[in-house]
């Protein structure tokens, strides 16, 4: 029967509450003080506190002795029941929704194309709160001096907005329709056909292994 | 009574207790009136030393005996709190009330009995609201009777963060991204090229006859280079400037038809 | 055998660990979202908690329900041992006390009702003191005129006291069937019950959020 109480001496009682509400592990000395034991009962409190552990041994909480000195500990095996995760949902920032769009219409994509067409610098914050949400990916380096990092959309992208293929995202003629764009854009005003293939395109090179993650 | 000795053996106390020292009348018993919490609780006091029952209450003996303490108070000349007179003049229109017959009592006004009971149960209620809070500070407490864990590892919260953006977001943010950069080029432009400058327009066409030596119409080859066409005029007049410029330094042709027709423009082949 | 392991099933070792581990009472909704049971086990794990309960009634730490939640005490008989735990809590003045146990008692209550009961005017000074003990909080405003603050006690009251619930509050019943718990005439005799429930009562409005904690 599980729910039997389960037995303990009146000096075990004591051990188990001092040892609880101890907010320090504690040593048989000062165990012998707080029960006001004599020095001679020193092998009896020994075995006492042998007796718990061997009862805790299987518990969630175990009696452990570290350093001489006893404590209470929950099970080892159980640490990672002590870690709640919790989930915060956040909203993305004007400048990284605007960041993940540009790469999302104009992949492959570098910072500074970015930065050409929001005409404003991208902060590494930006870059890396979107990698975090795993919608963009860095795709491999623009064959152009500096070798700047060239990014696409992931397929968690396609996933967390429902597309079945970038293709989907629509295109000027429905941004227009849909009062997004002005109907009166310049002429040369255009919305790339997106496009994220996995395969490089003619001016990418891979990207170096170690450096994949890499801004 | 504890409170009566434990509030004088106080002896000094701060601000308006300290000029009262109690004062002891013939039985021992001390009229004090900044001991007490207001009327309830004198006569509840009253009540205790006079071994007064508040179930069965005597309202009228401990009218009067609230009366009498009063007057003490008066005699000594202590300062007595309003509310503690209020409570003297209605208890002494409850006594008169009990005393004499009910005979010229109104529909309206309560019963003497059921004042006098109204009376009995707020004293009965405050003695139990005190009991229960003697009751509370004697039962079981944290630290002081149980205890917590005096080490607790505590609970970690790892915080994750789930990105949220709709399809709607990302669109608006991009077009409005895009509208900005449009809105940034055009916008200069108007403002400063409302007007041509000869010497703007001279760049212009400098930039354009490096490589074409046709006859052009001066206003179709500028027309490439309008975001506006509102700056059609502006740009065909400074253009018109500048190229008479251009033609008396020898650097281009100037050919008009007849008047109104298009003036065309080619730049002179310096081979000639 | 008293050096027996007793034996717990490896979800009540999970709950052992997790109460045993956590700074303050756990609810089972928290309970059960850190063992990651759906909500079907709610029945289960609430029996593996009273099984919990029972195995440890007679040893020196004991698992006790306060406020709704589950916590591991140490043996209230054993209150003596652990005297250099003991916090001396700060003594409330006798105004303090009896407006703190009406408060307990009448909730959710107002100043004015307070004041009724007591015969005096309550200084400012007295609700901050309660206040400051974290035992009462104010509930709502009374739908009166003036809209005053309605005043109830906190989880905190029913943690230091050790209560599941305010029903447990001691001579509740007798003072209730004796009438002296209605703030109007005994012939009236409607007799309110305490309750600190979260939801506000049909007679109070919620507190201005700016307002909250103000008097």
């Amino acid at each position: 029967m599980t729910s039997d109480p389960f037995v303990a001496s009146a000096r075990q009682r004591k051990l188990e509450a001092l040892l609880f509400a101890a907010t320090e592990p504690l040593d048989l000395r000062t165990l012998l003080n707080c029960l006001e034991e004599s020095e001679e009962n020193t092998e009896a409190v020994s075995g006492d506190l042998e007796a718990l552990q061997a009862q805790y041994r299987e518990r969630g909480v175990n009696l452990v002795k570290v350093a001489g000195k006893w404590a209470f500990r929950t099970a080892v095996d159980l640490a990672s029941l002590l870690e709640r995760h919790k989930v915060v949902p956040r909203k993305l920032s004007r400048a990284a929704l605007e960041t993940l769009a540009i790469i999302a219409y104009h992949q492959p994509t570098t910072r500074a194309e970015i930065e050409e067409i929001r005409g404003v610098a991208t902060s590494k914050g930006t870059l890396d709160v979107l990698l975090e949400t795993g919608w963009i990916r860095p795709r491999g380096r623009r064959m152009v001096p500096g070798r700047p990092v060239t990014w696409g959309t992931s397929d968690a992208f396609l996933n967390h907005f429902g597309f079945d293929s970038i293709r989907e995202l629509p295109g000027l003629e429905e941004l227009k329709a849909s009062g997004l764009l002005d109907s009166n854009l310049p002429v040369d005003f255009k919305v790339p056909v997106p496009q994220d293939s996995k395969e490089l395109r003619q001016d990418e090179l891979p990207l170096d292994t170690e450096e994949e993650g890499g801004i | 009574m504890a409170k009566n000795k434990d509030r004088h053996g106080s002896g000094e106390q701060e601000g308006e207790n300290a000029c009262h020292s109690g004062v002891t009348d013939d039985n021992g018993f001390i009229v004090d009136l900044e001991e007490f919490e207001g009327p309830l609780d004198l006569m509840l006091d009253l009540a205790r030393t006079h071994k007064l029952d508040l179930t069965h209450i005597s309202i009228l003996y401990l009218a009067e005996q609230f009366l009498q303490y009063i007057d003490k108070a008066r005699a000594l000349r202590l300062d007595i709190a309003a509310d503690y007179l209020m409570m003297a003049a209605w208890l002494t229109y409850l006594k008169s009330r009990l005393l004499l017959p009910d005979e010229n009592s109104t529909e309206e006004e309560p019963a003497a009995e059921e004042l006098a009971a109204r009376l009995a149960f707020r004293l009965q209620r405050l003695e139990a609201m005190r009991g229960a809070g003697e009751i509370l500070l004697e039962g079981k407490q944290l630290y002081r009777d149980f205890f917590p864990r005096g080490e607790p590892e505590g609970i970690t919260v790892l915080r994750h963060s789930r990105y949220e953006a709709d399809i709607y977001d990302l669109l608006a943010a991009y077009a409005s991204g895009r509208l900005r950069k449009v809105v940034d080029i055009v916008r200069p432009g108007r403002e400063r090229r409302k007007v041509w400058s000869i010497k703007q327009a001279r760049q212009q066409l400098e930039k354009i006859i490096g490589f074409d030596c046709q006859w052009a119409p001066i206003d179709s080859l500028l027309v490439s280079f309008l975001s506006d066409p509102d700056e059609g005029r502006t740009a065909l007049a400074a253009a018109f400037g500048a190229s008479l410029e251009m033609a008396r330094e020898g650097v281009v042709e100037l050919r008009q038809d007849s008047a109104f027709n298009p003036l065309y423009l080619r730049r002179r082949d310096k081979r000639k």
